[in-house]
């Protein structure tokens, strides 16, 4: 293998070399504002040139630096994914970052890092590189969330999810380093090799148990999910806009990778842990998003639950387990980007709000979004004819398939809990009156994005073909792992 | 039988486009709130016409499902769009294109807040009701039937009563919670024979240990939308709080596709389980009949007694279905299609008043009569239709099924009759405490009477409720061969 | 062979207790110091093993740098030593018995697992520890070499982003300032005749902070 | 006894980091204790490997200990900076103080 064919990784290059320009040229651009203006349209045409240049890649399979790092046809649809979303979310910051005393060229800078950490564990053959890539992930993460100086609460939601992601990678690690003594690799083809002709150790199964753990943390998978609501409410609201979408995406895909890819010969026990982890999430996120009163911890709730969702197809360990979750995160994402769009325009009096009851009155003023909104909230709930109903049909179906109908019953009843709080949004958005106005003025790109997420969830079913098509032909590449 | 045209989509689908029109509307508050309730109307009108044209070309005799249409839509292998109506689906079909309309009317001066809305929620509405009776494939009927739940929840939140919020979740959460397990239902079917398709289905033979918990799985979202007893608490309060048209959808269509999917569904797919539970089903429907009469006598609301008439009335339908005969199910049928017209326009006599007075409390009316005859004769022919008096449709789905429920279990007969009974006694309770006597307020005696708009609802809903009590025939060879191909497939005759 | 196991245990015996004492120690300067010993020893186990070169960087790295940050923020942060312990007591029963179950699985895996064969350092070939790990470093492993550039990248941005405050009364250094220095705006030429002062030299402080 | 397994190294290893998580659970007041327990855990990880690739005769576990002292001390910078943020805002860094926000 040719050390220096460096085209596979072609996309990863130009976003680490676009990264360092950027921090070069900031730092001579003079009013902070402006260099901060200029970095966040930097990173967009980065991540959408980084995009097309996953996709000029193509989708023949193709390893590069010497077997560590694997793109194929699996990676490249969940790196467009996580480009999608950092894009939508940049995209959404412009007055929010102003309005919230982050408008410092650091924090598309630091997203844009974070996002090729991402790409790099979505690529990731070793799980060396899925280390790297992770931290390269986290760190630039934990310091956006404290990136509000000032704020208390900011710096308090930065500081939790710092000790506790800290924490994880600990897990993680402890987890590799046992995977990579029991079985003497450290690359995924030399592990799943290992465990397929010397067999499932005891070892093995404890590495393989503290790894899922630190990444359950990152995907705040309960019972380790408790850092979620308050990082998603300190956190400023651009912020948790882009933990809610981005980081996730890139944690499942490097969930079905390892699990189904690496581990696949040991999937009588991860399936195991994956379902409590589903069935917890599921509840958990359920019964805590109702009692909450703040959007961002609604939805920090909302994303656990999703991710139980998302654990069912996981934990069927078939084919059509992963390209259910595919679908399940694509939506996912669609719909996120859709409510945190609104949730970032609420205004009132200038001032903006995050408290669901301030929703109240939202379909006087802005009949049009608080549809959107709507269709969001039925999709989030999985009420057909919406995208995210079949999202839930691909995960339940793979579910019942592998035999587990018992789980299915289980997540079925879970999204009656669910409906119960999406409803209520439905509620107060619909009937609640309120006596101030929501302000009348929402930022161009928020409206763009909400209406293009509330269209795309009401005519999901229209595309579901081509997309199933698309995404079936890239499973087989979760499940290969390269030597 | 293919049609050359996917004349059942565009049916379907024909309310929908109506939706885009409705989007369309520009101009000041009250310029689209007129040309909202116009076009409402008139694309309901049109969809009523197509109905009516495609019941003119049903054929009767005709064995399987006609008008099919079929669609490569692909959510998986096996999954397909297909539509098609055989004489099951017919009637109902009919029933919403022809409810809707009045639903509409009916709301054309009650409802002055955000009319396009509302009116955007019913057509949405009739879309579902229509394509959940044509559907013929597992997945698109469950999209529709559950995606019902969406312009239902919306209609009673908004333009409900004062508890329209508690209702509304209640409604919404109750039928979620039955409906859920039949998706997990279809998705273990969709497993074990690999398709969707009802007519495969239908064919296919399920063992019958799964059959059972199939069975129950479908029982469950069943028995919650008919209502049954004891899931049924979520009907009175929906009813109450809805808007008349509402309440009117809901008792005349919604109530039905409970009915609806056990004989489509229940019956055919899994014969050998609701052999089995026939007997529990003969107890929670007896329970349903006498306990709901009962608790309908001791009702101050007009449209809670009427609420709890209707799920009394599903139990005699839950009856006819699970006594197995031709005789039970063609009455269950007939009772269905009875009670949609019946409960609609009673409804809608409720609604009328409502308008005028602001209170749905019996003890505030009495002599209604004086001031309002004509709605004192329409009041009349619809509440004698409740009850059952011979001559109007409520007569014939009743002793159908009570003739049939004499050949099932003479206990069944008894307890059926009794509920008759009650249901007599609580609607024409119920009716002279509102019309007759002397007004003693003088609201009443000033009440103005019916204008014409509500006489051109009352009118059709009247004329079909005494044409089809007299000549009950022609629905009858409507769904014949249907009921028969049914009992083939339960091995009675 | 001998003088290799008492080492071992020497060095594994000291690691386990400045480990407990980190978490142990009353003041958190003791348990700065507590740790750096941990990090000794624990390079000492490193020599064992055959892994000089990762020893020395525990020790120039972790000790000479992370360590001394540890202490140095400590310092800084001033924290009342004497309240530290507080809170202990409550949490005992709970983190001992997650330590305990913790521990109990982990025993079970290593001395059921029979990995009774000696380790020994790695067979050279010649080459030292730290060539081997250049050569690999350098080839095999090159993607993670820069990635590590990165993550150190983000650390210094995020540090630096977090933590530094424009104090007023600091002199500063504009780096975007200084490039956007042009002649016109810095220097004024004005001609002065001999024994008047000009007028131009009334604008000289406006002039002058400009420059700032 | 006098020979050194790997077993050996893996049991130091693995009291080490039960002793960082309990450190974790046990420590509420300084939040930089907890910092070092990470690490203390850290090191354990890289006890772990060094040991491992002395084993298996290969040097990938040392490269990997490598990298892991890279990232945790750019994990500890930024952890620190955090840290002395969170401080000035709030003037304590107990562990209970952290609770601004519930629910």
């Amino acid at each position: 293998m040719d050390l220096f064919a460096l085209q596979p990784a072609i996309a990863e290059i130009f976003m680490a070399v676009m990264a360092l320009i950027l921090v070069m040229v900031a730092a001579f651009i003079a009013p902070q504002a402006r260099a901060s203006k200029f970095t966040r349209r930097a990173t967009i045409a980065t991540f959408i040139l980084a995009g097309w240049m996953c996709l000029y890649n193509g989708f023949t399979p193709i390893s590069a630096f010497n077997g560590m790092f694997f793109t194929a046809p699996f990676m490249v649809m969940m790196k467009l994914l996580i480009l999608l979303g950092a894009m939508g979310v940049l995209c959404m910051a412009a007055r929010e970052v102003e309005e919230s005393q982050i408008d410092k060229p650091e924090l598309p800078l630091l997203m844009l890092l974070s996002v090729l950490g991402m790409m790099l564990m979505v690529s990731a053959n070793d799980i060396m590189l899925l280390y790297m890539g992770l931290e390269l992930q986290s760190l630039p993460l934990y310091v956006i969330a404290a990136m509000r100086r000032e704020s208390t609460r900011a710096s308090e939601a930065g500081l939790k999810y710092f000790l506790l992601g800290a924490l994880s990678s600990g897990l993680l690690l402890y987890g590799a380093s046992m995977l990579y003594g029991f079985t003497g690799h450290t690359s995924y083809a030399g592990i799943a090799a290992s465990l397929s002709y010397e067999g499932v150790s005891a070892g093995a199964v404890i590495g393989m148990v503290f790894l899922i753990s630190g990444l359950a943390f990152k995907i705040s998978a309960a019972p380790f999910h408790m850092w979620t609501p308050d990082v998603y409410e300190g956190a400023p609201s651009i912020v948790t806009a882009f933990f809610a979408v981005v980081p996730k995406l890139a944690v499942m895909a490097l969930f079905m990778r390892f699990t189904h890819g690496v581990l696949a010969e040991a999937s009588a026990s991860w399936q195991q842990i994956l379902m409590i982890l589903a069935v917890l999430s599921m509840f958990i996120g359920a019964g805590g998003a109702i009692m909450q009163s703040d959007l961002k911890r609604f939805m920090a709730y909302s994303s656990i639950a999703h991710m139980g969702y998302a654990l069912v197809g996981l934990a069927s360990a078939t084919p059509a387990g992963v390209s259910a979750v595919m679908l399940y995160m694509l939506i996912y994402v669609l719909s996120s980007l859709g409510v945190f769009a609104l949730i970032l325009a609420l205004r009132r009096e200038g001032r903006a709000v995050t408290r669901i009851e301030d929703l109240a009155g939202f379909s006087r003023t802005h009949p049009l979004y608080a549809l959107c909104m709507m269709i969001l909230m039925f999709s989030l709930a999985g009420i057909p004819p919406l995208g995210g109903f079949f999202g839930k049909w691909y995960v339940f179906s793979a579910a019942v398939a592998s035999g587990q109908v018992v789980l299915a019953v289980i997540a079925v009843l879970a999204s009656v809990i669910g409906a119960f709080y999406y409803i209520r949004i439905v509620k107060i958005m619909y009937i609640d009156e309120s006596e101030t106005a929501l302000d009348a003025d929402i930022a161009a790109s928020n409206r763009f994005i909400a209406i293009v997420a509330a269209a795309a969830m009401f005519g999901f079913m229209l595309a579901l073909a081509t997309l199933r098509g698309v995404i079936d032909a890239s499973v087989i590449f979760a499940r290969i792992v390269v030597g | 039988m293919q049609t050359e045209w996917p004349v059942l989509t565009v049916l379907t689908f024909l309310p929908l486009a109506g939706v885009l029109f409705l989007l369309l509307i520009r101009g000041s508050e009250e310029v689209v709130r007129r040309n909202a309730r116009q076009v409402a109307l008139w694309v309901s009108g049109s969809t009523l016409m197509l109905a009516l044209a495609l019941l003119m070309n049903f054929d009767p005799d005709y064995l399987g499902y006609q008008f099919v249409d079929r669609g490569d839509w692909l959510v998986g292998e096996g999954i397909g769009y297909m539509m098609g109506v055989d004489g099951i689906s017919m009637p109902f079909i009919v029933l919403s294109a022809f409810l809707t309309p009045l639903a509409i009317l009916a709301s054309w001066n009650s409802v002055q807040n955000r009319v396009r809305e509302y009116m955007i929620a019913f057509l949405v509405l009739e879309t579902l009701m229509i394509g959940t009776f044509a559907a013929l494939d597992l997945v698109v009927f469950y999209l529709f039937f559950e995606a019902v739940l969406i312009p239902m929840f919306v209609i009673i939140g908004i333009w409900g009563g004062a508890r329209r919020v508690y209702s509304a979740f209640k409604f919404f959460l109750y039928t979620l919670a039955g409906s859920v397990l039949m998706l997990v239902a279809i998705l273990v079917m969709y497993n074990t024979a690999g398709t969707t398709n009802i007519p495969t289905l239908t064919a296919f033979g399920f063992d019958p240990k799964m059959q059972i918990w199939l069975f129950l799985a479908f029982f469950a979202s069943f028995a919650v939308k008919m209502p049954m007893w004891p899931v049924h608490t979520w009907l009175p309060d929906a009813h109450v709080e809805a808007p008349t048209a509402g309440s009117m959808i809901l008792a005349g269509v919604l109530l039905k596709m409970g009915g609806y999917g056990f004989l489509r569904f229940s019956l055919p797919i899994f014969p050998d389980a609701s052999m089995q539970f026939a007997p529990l089903i003969f107890v929670l429907s007896i329970v349903a009949i006498i306990y709901t009469s009962l608790v309908a006598l001791a009702q101050q609301d007009m449209k809670k007694l009427i609420a709890y008439s209707s799920v009394a009335h599903m139990g005699f339908v839950t009856v006819g279905i699970f006594t197995f005969n031709a005789q039970g199910i063609a009455g269950a049928m007939f009772q269905m299609i009875s009670h949609g017209l019946i409960s609609a326009a009673l409804f809608f006599a409720v609604g009328v008043v409502y308008d005028r007075l602001h209170t749905r409390d019996i003890d505030a009316y009495g002599g209604v009569a004086d001031a309002m005859p004509r709605y004192a004769v329409f009041f009349m022919i619809m509440m004698l239709g409740s009850v059952g008096l011979p001559g109007t449709t409520g007569f014939v789905g009743e002793f159908l099924v009570m003739a049939a429920a004499w050949q099932a279990h003479i206990i069944v007969a008894i307890f059926t009759t009794t509920g008759m009974i009650l249901g007599a006694t609580y609607m024409l309770w119920l009716y002279r405490r509102v019309v007759f006597g002397a007004a003693e307020r003088d609201e009443i005696a000033s009440l103005k009477p019916l204008s014409r708009r509500e006489i051109a609802i009352f009118v059709p809903l009247t004329i079909l409720v005494i044409w089809y009590g007299i000549f009950p025939g022609g629905i009858f060879t409507l769904m014949e061969v249907s009921i028969d191909s049914i009992l083939n497939q339960l091995g009675t005759r | 062979m001998f003088i290799a196991a008492m080492f071992f245990y020497l060095f594994a015996l000291m690691v386990v207790l400045s480990g407990a004492m980190v978490v142990l120690a009353r003041n958190p300067v003791h348990a700065v110091l507590f740790l750096i010993l941990a990090f000794f020893n624990s390079a000492g186990l490193f020599i064992l093993l055959g892994a000089e070169f990762l020893a020395m960087l525990l020790v120039v790295v972790y000790v000479g740098a992370v360590a001394v940050l540890f202490l140095f923020v400590v310092m800084m942060l001033d924290i009342d030593a004497t309240a530290m312990r507080q809170g202990f007591r409550q949490n005992l029963p709970i983190g001992a018995a997650v330590g305990c179950v913790l521990m109990a699985e982990l025993l079970l895996v290593f001395l059921g697992g029979g990995h009774s064969g000696s380790v020994l350092a790695i067979g050279h070939g010649g080459a030292s520890n730290t060539t081997l790990i250049g050569r690999q470093l350098y080839t095999e492993y090159l993607l993670l070499f820069q990635l590590a550039g990165l993550i150190l990248l983000v650390a210094m941005i995020g540090a630096i982003t977090l933590t530094m405050r424009h104090r007023e009364g600091v002199k500063r250094q504009s780096i975007a300032k200084q490039n956007r220095r042009t002649r016109g705006g810095t220097i004024a030429i004005v001609s002065v005749e001999s024994g008047a002062v000009p007028d131009a030299l009334e604008d000289a402080p406006a002039a002058h902070k400009k420059l700032q | 006894m006098f020979t050194i397994a790997l077993t050996h190294y893996l049991i130091v290893a693995a009291i080490l980091f039960t002793l960082g998580a309990v450190g974790i659970f046990l420590n509420r007041k300084n939040v930089i204790v907890i910092l070092m327990c990470i690490e203390l855990m850290l090191l354990a990880v890289n006890i772990n490997l060094a040991a491992f690739s002395a084993y298996h005769g290969h040097i990938v576990g040392q490269i990997f200990a490598m990298f892991i002292l890279t990232v945790a001390a750019a994990e500890a910078a930024i952890g620190l900076a955090i840290l002395v943020v969170y401080f000035r805002n709030r003037g304590s860094i107990a562990v209970e103080d952290i609770n601004m926000m519930k629910g």
